[in-house]
This record gives C-alpha cells, structure tokens and sequence, in this order.
C-alpha cells in the first residue's frame, strides 16, 4: 500500500494513546472543582473520535487533498458553476487576523474596516445590478431565493390584495429555484421553454394572474441564452402585480454589459462564490447577498449597514422586515474575498470579464458544433449545452462523456442539466481559461466522439485512471453507510449472518 | 485584470475564428436599451494597491488578538490548530466544486464521511449532514423536519434558546401555517419545566432546547425526552458542540435531532460568518435530512469508494418535492471542523471541554467575590455565564473598553427584563493573568 | 509531544520484539558519565500556550507594516504578491529535501531550472545556480573563483560595495594567502575611476563593484570591463535585481560573474534571512560555480527529465576538492523568486523597476526642497539615495520614531566621514500620502 | 496532454501580452522624468522573462508540486537527513508579519520581541548541546562547518605557537567537512573508520601531532554508531593542542541524552534543519548556528545578542572576532521555526524525541537484518546503514533499490553513502514516524528483496510508476543544458546541423 494513497480512514488508523494536538495542563479552578458539576448532566459516553499524531493527520488530509479535481490544477468546466480562477489575493485577504478575529456582536467602533469593507462591497453590488439596496445575509443562491420568497410574500401581504399562491419557474429553471419557492409555501407553476430554449411567452401569458406572487428566471438562462424577450416578460408579469426575482447564478456574463435592475427585475441574488471569485471549497461556503429596488427595502432581513457621523454602524431594524435569516451578519469572510475582487476589478475590468467570458464560450461551442449537437441556435452567453441524444445509439449517455473527460485531465461539465435538453453536456469556461485550455478541451472531445464511435465501452466504463473507477450509487442509496458507525455495524451485522459488506475494502488487505 | 489570459490579438483572432465581425454581435439579444449601462466604481485596484488597502481597512479594527475579549453568545474565540489551517488551505480542497464526480472528488467526499462520522460521535445520534449553513439555518430546518414528520402545526420552543435562532425560524415560519411558541426560563435561567409541560399538547410537532443554554447553563433535561415522546412529538437539541467533550449528549439525551453551530470546532469567528451548522439525527429520520450526505460505497471495482447518497431529497432531483431547497453548503467549514476534531482526538475533545470550563469557573468563583457584581455560582455551566451588574452596563463597557478589554455582551438587548445583564465567556485562550485582569478592571467599577 | 507517534505500550512492544530488555541498552556505548546530562529549559507549552505566546511576542515588536519604514541598505521593503506566497506554501515544496532523487522530485528540479533561467534572463549571462546562502556569501564565492581561475592573489574591490559584503569577503578571506584591496568613492559617491585604474594591476584576480552601489547611486561602468578584462582579470557585479528592469544588466556591462543578494524578489524581509544569493556567470565559468545545478536531460525513455547536474563540482562527491563547501542552499527562497519573477513578468519587470525609480526620484525631489536637508538631485539612482542632514541624525530619527516613521539608515555606521548622512529607500509600497508624510515630517526637523 | 501533467516551462506557455501580476499605474514624478537617467545607464536588451495569466502559473506550480514527494506526503528515510515532521504552527509562527515584516537595521527598541526569540533560542541550544555561546549567523550546516574552520585559524594564531594546517576527519565523515576545511586552506587528513566503523584510535594517534588545527566529527557518526571513544579523542586531541570540531548534523539523537559539549568539543554546529524539525523546502533555507566554549567566545562572528538594562540589543563585536560571515543575522525565518519547536519541546519533551528516534531506527534495523546486511554490529543510534553488496551478483546497486522503493511509495534512503561502506543505504526514520508507517516500509524491503531474486531487472529499471523515469545524468554532465536560453540555443544548434536535441520533448508532440 502506497501511504501517499492510504485511503483508509482516520478511524481505521487509530491507535489508543497517540495524541496530536496538545493542551494546556495547568488548571486555574483545582482539580476537584469538576466535581461539583452535578453527575447527572455529564457526559457518560465515550467519543470515539480516532486518535493519531499530528503528523499522520497532516499526511492524511494532504494525501486525501490530492484525490481532488481542483480549479488550481485542472480545468473545471462546470456549467451553471462559474468555476473561474479564486485569486490568492483574496484568500490573503479573507485570512488576516484583523477581520478573522473580529467578533460579530463587537461595538461598532472596533470594527469600522469591516464595516466599510461590507459598505462598499454593497454598493459595487448596487452599481453592478442596478438595485437599490443588499442584505448580505443569505449564505448561498438558495438562501437568497428563499429571503427573496420571503420578501415577495411580506411585501404582497404589506399591500393586502388578492392571496397570491403562484411563483413561476421556467422548466429550465434550476432545482433551487421552485424549491425555494415551495419550502416557503408557494405553489410552483412550470413556464414552458420554446423552441428555442427560452420563456415561452404563450405559456407564460397563460399563467399570468392576480395569483402570480413571482416570477423567478435566470438570466441568461440555464442554456447559456439571454432571454431576449425580458423587458416583455418583467412588464408583463408587474402589470398582473407579480414581482420578479433574479437567480444571480448566471450573472457573470452580464457585468458591465446590463443590469438585472435596469431588465426590470425586484430582487436579485447574486453568488459571490461564482461571479465574484471567491472558491467553492468543495461545496461551499458561498455567499449570496439579496439586492432589492426601493420598494422591497423595508422588507429587507435586518439589520443593515449605515453610514452615520460617528461612523458605520447598524440600523435599526425596519419594521416591516421579515427578521433576520442568518444566525449573524452573514458570509463575512466570503464578503471580504469578493470586495478583494471587487476593487481589482475596478470600473474597467467588469466588461472585460464579461466579454472574455461571452467568447471562450462562444469559441468553445462554435469549435465543437461539428462534432456535437449545440442544443441553441446563434450565439450564447458565458456557456452553452451540447445535447448528446445522438449517441444514444451506442448506449452512451452524456454523464459517460464527462467521466471520460476526467481521464484526458478535464473536470466534467455539469451533466443531464438543464432538464430540458436530453443528454445535456452543459459548458461554462469562465473567462480566467487560456485558448491553448479551451483548445485541449476541444481536442479531448472530438477524440472522446472518435472513442465512442470506435470502442464505446471506453467511454461507458470511464474513468480509468482516477483514484477510484464508478461508485455504485445505487447501491450506496439502497444501503446508506453514511458514518465509520454505520460500518462498524454493518461488518458486525453482516460476520454475524455471513453476509459481505458494502465496505469490501476493509475485509480484504489493508 | 491580471486574472485573464486572452490578450486583445488572441480575441481578435478567435472573433474571426468563429466567424464574428465584432463582440457585439455574441450579445445581440441583449436589447439595446439595456446594454453599456453607467456604472460608478472605482478604479481597479492594482494587487499592492489591494494589499495595502486590506491592511489599512484592518488597521482600523481592534480583533480580539488587539484586546482581551470576553464576547461568547454564539460566535467563540477559541485556540485554533496551525496544522487545521494548512488542511483548509490546500488548494485541491479549497477550489473544489461540490463532488458531483465522485471520481475526481474522492478528497472532499472522504473528508466529508469522516466528518459525517466524526459528528456522530459527538453527538451521539446516527446521521449527520454534511453541512448547513449555520446553527440558525440547521436549527430552522430542523424544526421544518418536525413539522413535516409529525404533520403538526406547532413548534414549542424554550426561551432560553439563541434569541437569533429563535428570529431565524420565526422569519422562516411567519406567512406559513406553522406557529411557535415559547416557555420561559426560571429566575435562576433554567428552562421553567412546568410551562413547558402545560404547553406540550397534541399540536406540538417538536420542542426545541439549548444546552448550554443562551444564558450559558447546562439545563438538566432529565426525563424531559420522555415526555416529549410520549406526547409523538420530536425533541430538538442545540448546544455548542464543544461542551460535549463534558456534559451529556444529545444522543444521551434522547433527542431526535441534534441541530446547531459548529463554529467552536476549529472555525474563527470572522465577524459572523462562515460558520458551520451541524444537523445529526437518528436513522428514523434519515430520508428527512436536509443538505447533502456522503455515503460509502464500492467502485465498479469493488474497491472502496465514497459519492454523495440519498440525492432523491434533494433539490437537483426533486424540485419542488425536495425536503430542502439546500444546494451550497459549508463544505469547507466542515473540513475545518473535520480536521479540527481529528487533532483534537479521542482524549483532546474531554480535555478542551474541560479546561474550558476551569476557565470559565475560575472567572466566576472571582467575580463572585466582586461587591458589585452577582454571579450564581451554584448553576451548572460550559465556558460561559450571566453576571449582574449593579451599576450600569454600558458604562462598565465603556470603562473597560478604555483598556482594552471586552467585557462581554449586554442581556437586555435580547431579553429587556436582563438589564444591567451579561453574558462573560471565558475559553482556552484566556490565561490566569487575563482573567485575573479582567477581574481587577471589573473591580475597579 | 504531539509530533510522537509512540505510544507506551508500542515502545515495549518494539524494544522487545527486538530482543531489547530496556531503552538504555540501546544507548549503552554512550559512556556512563555523559548521560543524563542537567538541562534546564522551561517545560513544553502545548500548541495554544506556544500560539500565545508567538503572538506576545510580535507585539513587542514594530513592523514595518506599523510604522512608515524607508530603511533599505541590503534589505528592501517590496510588495509580494500573494499567488507567491501560496507558491511557496505548498506542502510538497516545503517539506521536500534536495532533489536527489530526480524521479520523486521533478516539481522541485523543474523550478530550480526556471529559476536559473529566469535569472540568465535578467542578468544577461549564461548560467546561474540554484542558489547561494545570500548576497553576501555568494559574493564571497564569486571572489574565490576569480581568484582560484585567474590563479592570482589579489581582489579589488570598490569601498561602495555593501559593507556586509566586504566584511563577509574579509572574513572568508582571512588567514589565506589571498588579499582584499579598495578603491574609494568620490564626494558625490561614485566610484574613483582613477584610484581603480592605478590599483588594476597584474596581481589582480578580480574587481567587484556595486550597482546601484551602497549610497544609492547606478554606477557608470562603461569602458570598464574592458580596462579589467585587458588586465587579464574578472569583472563582477553585484545588483539590486530589481534594478535590473530599468538599468544596464551585468551582461551590458560585461560582467563576468553577477552575484549578489535576491531579497528584493518576492522575499520577505525577516529580520535579514533567510535570503537568497544569486550566482550567474557566463559559459567559461560554468564548471567553477558554487552549488547546485539543475539540467535538463531525457530519462530512460527520452521524455524530457530534469536532474542536479555537474555535481563532480560539489563537496559530496568531490570532497576536499570540491570548488565549494556549500550543501543546504536556499532552495525554497529561489523558489520563491522563481514564482515572484514569473508573476511579474516580460512587461512586469521593467514596471516595477520603473515604479521604485519613481517613488525614490519623487521622494528625492521633495527633500531637495528642504533646508535642513541636502540631496544631490543630478546622480542616477534606483530607489535608495543619500540625504545629509544638517542636524544630528540621531536626533532626526528619535523625533522621526516617535512619529512611527524609521527615516533611514545612517551611514556613519558603514563610513565614519559620513556624518549625519542616511540612506533613504522608497520603493512601490510607498504611495504619494506616505512620502509627502513623511516630507512633512521631515520639514517639521 | 493533461494539464494537470503538463510538464512544459512556464517559458514555453508564454504568450505575448499575458499579464499575471498587476501593478500601480501612478506615477508620482511625471511621465517624463525617466528621460533625465541618461541613456547609457538603461538597459537596452529585452528580458526574456515568460508572459503568462495569474491562473495559469498557479495551475503550474501548484500541478509541478504535485511531482514531488515529500515529508507531509511521503514516509522519507534519508538518512543523515533528520526529514522529520515539520510542524505547522512553527509554520505559521514564521509567517506572522511581526517577524516577517522586520528589517535588519531597526532600532532595536523597536523588534524586542524579535531579539527575545533569538536570544531564548541561543540560551536553549546551549543548554541542549553543552556549548558557552553561539552566534546565529551561520545560514546551514557547512556554512557553520566554514565558521568553525575560522574559528579554529583565529584561535590557534591569537596563541601563537606551531603552525596548525591539518584537519583530521574520518573516512566516514560528510563531504561538507572536507570541504569546509580545505576551502579555508587546511590540509585534510582522513582518519581511517575500524572494522566496527568507529574512528581507528591507532590510525588517529598516528595523525596527532602539533600541526593538528582540529578533529572535525559527528557523534554519532554517520554509520549511526556513537563514538564509545569519544571521551579518549577529545583527550588526545587537546593533549596536542588540537581544537575539536562537532559536525551537529547528526544531534537528533542526543537530545536529553548526552551532550557534545561534555564530551569535550570546542566548536559545534548545529543544522536547526534537521534536529530543531524545521522544513529543507527542496533543499533550503537552513541554519546552523555554531556554539562554542568559553576560550572561544571573543572569536566569534558579530554582533551577538546582550541582554542589557533597556532590553536586548546588539553587543558591540569583540576585537578579536572572525567577523561576520553573512549579511545579515542569519536565517531568522529559521530560527523563529525552531524556536516555536523548541517552547514545544520544552525539558520534557527533549529526551522522547531521541528515544523515539532511536527506537525507531533499531526496530528497523533488526526488522531487515534478515534479509539485508546490516554495515554495523549492535544496536545504532538514530540511523543505521545497510551493505547491499551482496545483491551485486544480480547486478542490482543500493540506488537501484532506492529507486523500487519510490514505487511503492517511500522516499528513498541515502544511497551511496557514507562511502566507507560498500553499496550503503542509510535508513533514518526519526521519531516522528508510526510503527505502522515503519512495517511498510519493511515490507517494502522484503518485497524487493524478493524482486532481486526473481525479476532483478524490474528493480534495476525502477522507477516506473513515476513522472519521470531514470534521468540520463551522463548527458545532463556531458551536454549541459541548465536555462531556457540554452535549450533554445541548442535546439537552433541541432536544427542548422540537423542533429537531435536532448530536449526531444520539445520535437515531438506538445
Ligand atoms: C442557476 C442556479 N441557480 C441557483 C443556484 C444555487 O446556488 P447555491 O448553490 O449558491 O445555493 C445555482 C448553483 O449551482 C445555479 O447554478
Ligand atoms: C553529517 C552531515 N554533516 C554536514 C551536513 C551539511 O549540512 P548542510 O546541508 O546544512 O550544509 C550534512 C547534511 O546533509 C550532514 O548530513
């Protein structure tokens, strides 16, 4: 066994006794004082926590860290993720003790840098959306969806008027969006796309009501498109009464070139973890401040920022607001990434951005329209979906090309997303990537066709050169090993009725 | 922009490539009317620029490494390992996407099993998440779960429980048919056990506790899962995941789900946030849980692998059927806590409890001995109590800010009836002399 | 101690799975009366008490990040971008030794070998080594090649080089047969063209010069090289790299060995080390240069490979005979300006170098107008001059401090005729508020 | 090509007009003020340094660390190294800006925290090693070694006598101890090894005379064997005037143990790189402060660190010393490190350091007799080396087996040396490594072993799970290609000649 690639868990390489970080001895209350705490409130089962030194557990993390697929080793061409380059700037930034040892509930003259730092992130925010004020709480996309479902519920309740119980969510739409709405109570209603990937507006019009609460969209949407008819879409749905939120996620084409506010739009999220740099940290922590035009502002999640004489501070919470959705401020340490970001980029770097964005996907699609079916028509935004039906033919489905990609070095595009196009193979190269990546990635593509159309079972049994080939999933859900307790308990179980484990690997040599 | 890489040749060029007169053309749905909008920003920042920027905007706060602090009520100061900071930091983990491919992830999703792991232990319970946003968000979707599996309206929950907890689930609840209601904790800050008993009718979905509680007591909660349960409702516990090392778990409590902040394992504070909300529950309500889970599995070898299971909950699959709306999660946080738990090891997480609670006990025995200050010395506590001031709190604030000392945060802005109130914590970092200065600054009041 | 992996139990499991009764057999050649010697060190902090105390520490001290610091004279205050620092944090960096073994060490070889070439490319020479211990010592090598090459006894040396770096020079070169010789500076501080000629005799194995030398000044060396290489002796130059965007390279000047300090590129300024010696010399020299080389070669099957080469120069095979003792270089400091220089890049090291020109000429003019101050406005510099007060500096730089400024380096510490002069250093971390302060204080002198 | 494996120069993914690096476009002196420096001063050649985006050279390093093994990823026996763990608060101790962000010439009122380091560092390693007084100043091991060869001259000449020019060092001695010695113009003198690979006393009394500056050695020497002798070298070498010189690479097994300054040695130096856990970062920085006796002191580099009234400060320099051999005060980054190991460490913590360490080389050592000829009788100390001349029937060298073992995972020992012993490899484990960690790596030996028999060929053209295979060193030495402009001057080269590069990398695909 190669210790660099020892998988065995830090359970399964415990030893009794080893001990890594160590603590103080001293004790300032006497040894006996501990006594006095009542029997009965204290703990009386082990922890079974593993027990190694320190330069094991290093070795461990290290080692399990080069199992990954990262942004700063490969290319990782995630539609819908926006995984650009995370600048190390903005990690230097996010960890000076300065802000990291901020406590929230400081008094406010102790903490006036972090308060501008979230003064001014907010208002780039407000410039670069075009509304008029942000709660920084949310923590993620979904979260600000539904502060957002929140504020279009408070805020139609604020004006009496017929219940509204509809939100509105293409088909396209992603599966935060309609469940946002849902977790808060709103029952989701499907806009059709047409024909070519966008609202259909017949559809819409259909749905459109006194009951329509909101309509949710992305744009550009979940195919890479910009919804052309937007400025129709946004009258139509106010002129029923119903507001409309802005799914941020696909914001990053959009910067410098137009304004979700200006598009007619009444409250927004933006993911600081996609458009403003900061790194997914293998599933989070994002970031996903909720902007709104003046008339939601009192609905708003308290409390904000203000600019007083003394200084920043807290305002006192509105009235009307619909009360705090975070246990404190927010993201704070994404925040300051993404000021970071924020200020590098400057007035002139935002359409740079954009427009470099807007073009390695353009380039990507139009390099690959030969080889693979584009499921739009014209240009695209920031990333485009391939539809792969064809090669139903040889049994190969689009999640087989993206693990086949991970064998040519390629993180997968996001696969079978959106729902609407079948065999979806959705692109999003971000602007951070070099032509010569793009153009590897093209040439791994074109060479994955040839494979399938020569030796598909390749292709279907990928990848064969990672540290692991395909998890059994279904296998996995059947029996859920979710902890080491769950297998210790599964090998009991199954030494007791001769069974074989899920967890094969233990029974054979370590 | 240093952070792109096609220069003004190369544009051209791929423009021509792919047939395009001008970049214009790629956004020619975008009406002309909301196009080139104007746009006030700053400058960009050159990277020096930004540096010293940060620095100035850091220079004009005091941390808690400037001044002695004694701020707690949810967010802790705690000693965090150098080796915890290094494993964060390794960039395969940090610019990660969520491990859809589990091939290309096996890092993060073996970090995330043993965190999953890890979090059971503590907590005693079966199935942990593999992160919600914070104790607030876990807490409220803890009580979504309630309500849900009972499919009964009401919440009860204590009135000792984080004030900002409570607001979360109530904005999460207000305009749906779910209601919650409080009972109130004793004179001496325990959890007054006949009103919760009166309260806890048939409607009650789940009763939600804190220990240590806000006020910073360990509450006794003997027999009190029992008759949560004989009533068919669930019982929800939330409490800082470090006093675990030393009082009772959830588990050993009998609670349902055990759902709160993790931000004492191995997280800085950071002015709020990213915090780490923990959710642990037992296998009855496996299917319920909210976020995502890591499960083990084999490869088409058989050889051992790890993918994120039980995905039909989720957003991604279910849509508007999905138990949560959940999709990023505090994956990274639950890295620091994974790593921060790991080094701490068997015997390091009883000793951390402990010698946060000496602290904490240490500091109350003195201000006991204060005439101006009360302390109950005979309630149970973790790293964390009430003082009483007889003189006004704000002033004593502003006295001991002068010395740079924190000394704790105000009662009365979250319970009006505390005033003259607060809270003192006192964990691992503060040494004798820090706590015997600060005793010597409170008696100088 | 959490580095042990030992536990009790395994030790005497081990000691008698080899046959071994106690630890002290093992021990038993070390006589009796050497053992257990009295120590006396205050016990083992654990990992919080060692972080505390760390952080004390630091605030015992003033950074230059505290206070507005134009110190220079031999180390420099530089921005460092933060892609470096991550760069040079990367586990498999840090914890590798010496690539002997090339396989398992490609990273490292590979860096070391852009790193060479990165610095044949701004010096204008040929080859360069992996590194030397620091400006100082590497300067001292390149004294002893122009000495063991040339075979004659004696080095000139111009008295406006570093003063560290004479002193090292002298050290090395005391109780050996070879000697040092100076040639002076002028009043307006460049070297004395005339004394260098007259010393440039047929003993001469070497002459050193500075540029920009000690006081600031870029020397005009033209005609130079060829008046010492006419003489049948070596040129070396020793520079500020960074100078090197904007001014004549040792190439230009026909230097025949560059050697010299590499602080200035991308290397924190740590109290003076570690830094990083640069050596690079032209084709002739190559099989003469001190320390590691890394080549670029093909393996076993003729994939490109990098390995340390020629290292029948060095002291692990060639022993007594070896050109150099040197063994631990300063790898990950080569490392560092490896990254560092890339980052800047083709365009980014001329505007660097031009952005520290225009922060010291700014800085330069500004005291000019000043009457108690004096500076000589005509003389070519980089981002150092001199300034000659009227009054006390000591009393200058007591009034400066109190202000949190460090106003300098005073010279007559290096050259006692230089009374109440001091170097000034303003490079690209001083922005226009920062220098106009810092005049302003000045004026109030 | 994987780009994650994409092993070409930052030099050869250059693009003209990529920017990495951005920086201030202000100007404070005027445009035109550049034109002032007159003409012949300015660089007139271009500087060929690559041009590159941001994400790209992150992608780069960071891909080309992953080719590396190391002590947080790998097991790393090399012996005469110490690779121990490298802590991490020591790391994050160094990165503090208090430290880092210090310049040399600050009033000293203004760095007391800094001096305290050094000044408790200093204070411990004498305690540690038995020595008066160290200067820091030494930048590694040989560094320290040239020290104390002036060290010895200056000594020797302030007391006239006889003319000292030998300098005695065993035949099993480090290559830097020769060196030192004979850089500074002594005569070196091997001292044969005995057959138990201890220093021949008859051999070294032979050598003793009045012309004998200094014995340089290492306790224990670099067979892993304490010298038993030791107190009877020392005696015989002062008894004719000679001074005695310890080599402190090897120390880590002395801690709490024994001391070199009992034993009677004058000069030390001590490689804080190794004993003190401090990371070799590829091969550097290091730092090897020297200590002395008494008699000695007045010799020393300056300035040292005094404690005076108003808190420490430079003493001003002896007249007698050698002077500085260094810039500045030494690797102080270094030292911060050591100094956090040290507080860690602490009286306690001495002693179970070398114990394991010692430990753990003899269950080694006893682990592989068996199977691999041990070079020494009876137990070692912290290292031990193996003969593996045996194997040359197979055509198999030490290097060969140093190779396999990269194969399976583990950084090879130190092959070759020390030259007394025929075809050695030298195992040091240190005691940072679990027992279990120690069982591979003795597996891994027995496997090979086994190999050797079986399949010799496998091990002689080891590596081959590898970046690279064995790089051909006869043409690195023989056609020297050490920077870009060499690579592009041969390529122009063979293409005008039509002959093939070394590079040939570069002729086929890219
Ligand atoms: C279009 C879209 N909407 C919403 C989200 C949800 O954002 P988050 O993961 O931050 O909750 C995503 C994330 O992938 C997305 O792509
Ligand atoms: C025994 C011995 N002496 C001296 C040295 C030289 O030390 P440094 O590399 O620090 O110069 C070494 C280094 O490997 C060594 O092992």
């Amino acid at each position: 066994m190669l210790i660099s690639q020892d998988d065995r868990l830090s359970f399964e390489k415990s030893k009794p006794g080893r001990r890594a970080v160590s603590l103080p001895k001293d004790r300032f209350s006497g040894e006996d004082s501990l006594k006095n705490i009542p029997k009965g409130l204290l703990r009386q089962t082990s922890i079974g926590f593993p027990e190694m030194s320190e330069p094991d557990i290093v070795r461990h993390f290290i080692n399990l860290s080069r199992k990954n697929f990262s942004v700063d080793t490969h290319f990782y061409p995630l539609g819908s993720c926006t995984m650009k380059y995370n600048p190390k700037v903005n990690e230097w930034a996010a960890r000076q003790e300065k802000f990291s040892a901020l406590h929230p509930l400081q008094v406010e003259a102790t903490a006036q840098g972090m308060f501008q730092i979230l003064w001014e992130l907010e208002e780039g925010l407000k410039e670069i959306s075009g509304m008029d004020r942000f709660t920084m709480q949310p923590a993620a996309g979904a979260h600000g969806e539904l502060t957002g479902m929140m504020l279009v519920r408070a805020y139609h309740a604020s004006r009496g008027g017929p219940t509204r119980t509809k939100v509105l969510v293409p088909d396209s739409s992603h599966g935060t969006n309609p469940a946002s709405a849902a977790l808060f109570g709103y029952h989701v209603v499907e806009i059709k796309s047409n024909s070519h990937g966008c609202v259909d507006m017949d559809d819409l019009k259909q749905h459109l009501d006194e009951h329509v609460a909101c309509l949710m969209l992305t744009n550009p949407n979940t195919l890479g498109l910009f919804e052309k008819n937007i400025l129709e879409i946004t009258r139509l749905v106010h002129q029923c009464g119903g507001l409309l939120y802005y799914d941020g996620a696909n914001l990053n084409p959009l910067l410098g070139i137009a304004r979700p506010g200006d598009m007619g739009f009444d409250i927004i999220h933006i993911n600081l973890h996609k458009t403003f740099s900061t790194p997914h940290g293998g599933g989070g922590p994002g970031s996903g401040p909720v902007g709104v035009k003046k008339h939601l502002i009192p609905f708003l999640p308290g409390p904000l920022v203000e600019q007083t004489k003394k200084g920043y501070a807290w305002a006192s919470s509105s009235p009307q607001s619909i009360g705090r959705v975070k246990l404190f401020h927010g993201n704070v340490g994404v925040m300051v990434r993404a000021y970071a970001y924020l200020k590098t980029l400057g007035k002139e770097g935002l359409r740079k951005v954009s427009e470099a964005a807007i073009l390695n996907a353009n380039y990507m699609k139009e390099m690959l329209k030969d080889t693979f079916k584009v499921a739009t028509d014209g240009p695209c935004m920031h990333e485009f979906v391939l539809s792969l039906k064809s090669f139903s033919a040889q049994g190969v489905h689009a999640g087989d090309v993206g693990k086949r990609l991970l064998d040519y070095g390629f993180h997968a595009p996001t696969v079978h997303f959106p729902l609407v196009v079948p065999e979806a193979l959705m692109i999003e190269p971000t602007e951070t990537e070099a032509r010569e990546t793009l153009d590897l990635f093209i040439q791994a593509m074109k060479d994955i066709a040839l494979e399938i159309a020569t030796d598909p079972e390749k292709v279907k049994n990928a990848p064969h050169t990672l540290p692991v080939r395909r998890p059994n999933d279904v296998l996995a859900a059947r029996k859920p090993i979710l902890s080491y307790r769950d297998q210790v308990r599964e090998k009991a179980l199954a030494a007791e009725k001769m069974l074989p484990t899920t967890d094969c690997r233990l029974q054979t040599s370590d | 922009m240093p952070y792109l890489s096609l220069t003004e040749e190369e544009k051209k060029a791929m423009l021509g490539e792919i047939g395009v007169r001008s970049f214009d053309e790629l956004i020619k749905d975008i009406p002309v009317s909301l196009r080139d909008p104007k746009i006030s920003l700053p400058s960009s920042l050159s990277e020096p620029e930004v540096q010293d920027l940060i620095s100035k905007l850091g220079r004009k706060n005091t941390s808690t490494k400037d001044a002695l602090s004694f701020l707690g009520a949810g967010s802790y100061e705690h000693f965090i390992p150098a080796a915890a900071l290094e494993i964060v930091g390794r960039q395969e983990f940090l610019t990660a996407y969520t491990p859809y491919q589990p091939e290309a992830s096996q890092g993060t999703l073996q970090a995330i099993y043993e965190y999953q792991s890890l979090m059971t232990e503590l907590t005693g319970l079966d199935v942990s998440n593999a992160s919600h946003y914070d104790g607030a968000t876990s807490l409220a979707e803890a009580a979504l779960v309630a309500l849900k599996h009972t499919d009964r309206p009401k919440l009860l929950v204590a009135r000792s429980v984080h004030p900002h907890y409570r607001e979360t689930m109530r904005t999460y609840l207000a305009g749906t048919p779910y209601k919650v209601e409080e009972f109130g904790f004793n004179e001496d800050g325990n959890f007054n056990r006949e009103e919760f008993v009166a309260k806890l009718d048939a409607t009650v979905a789940g009763v939600i506790f804190q220990t240590p509680n806000f006020l910073g007591l360990v509450e006794d909660l003997e027999g009190v899962s029992e008759k949560i349960h004989a009533n068919g409702s669930l019982m929800i516990l939330t409490s800082d995941p470090l006093s675990l090392g030393l009082f009772k778990s959830p588990g050993e409590w009998g609670a349902d789900i055990a759902a709160g902040e993790g931000q004492p394992l191995g997280l800085s504070m950071m002015f709020g946030g990213p915090y780490l909300g923990y959710f642990v529950t037992t296998q009855a309500l496996m299917r319920r849980i909210p976020g995502r889970l890591a499960g083990l599995t084999q490869d088409a070898d058989g050889k051992r692998a790890f993918c994120l299971t039980l995905q039909a909950r989720e957003q991604h699959i279910r849509r508007e059927r999905a138990g949560s709306n959940i999709c990023s999660n505090q994956a990274l946080c639950a890295l620091a806590a994974c790593a921060y738990m790991t080094l701490l090891g068997k015997k390091g997480i009883h000793e951390i409890a402990e010698i946060n609670w000496d602290r904490a006990n240490y500091l109350r025995n003195k201000i006991a001995g204060l005439k101006n200050f009360e302390v109950d010395t005979m309630q149970p506590i973790f790293n964390e109590f009430r003082v009483k001031s007889k003189k006004s709190f704000a002033k004593i604030e502003e006295k001991l800010m002068a010395q740079d000392i924190f000394p704790g945060v105000a009662l009365e802005t979250f319970y009006p009836e505390l005033k003259d109130q607060f809270l003192v914590c006192a964990t691992e970092t503060k040494s004798k002399e820090d706590l015997d200065r600060f005793v010597e600054a409170l008696a100088q009041c």
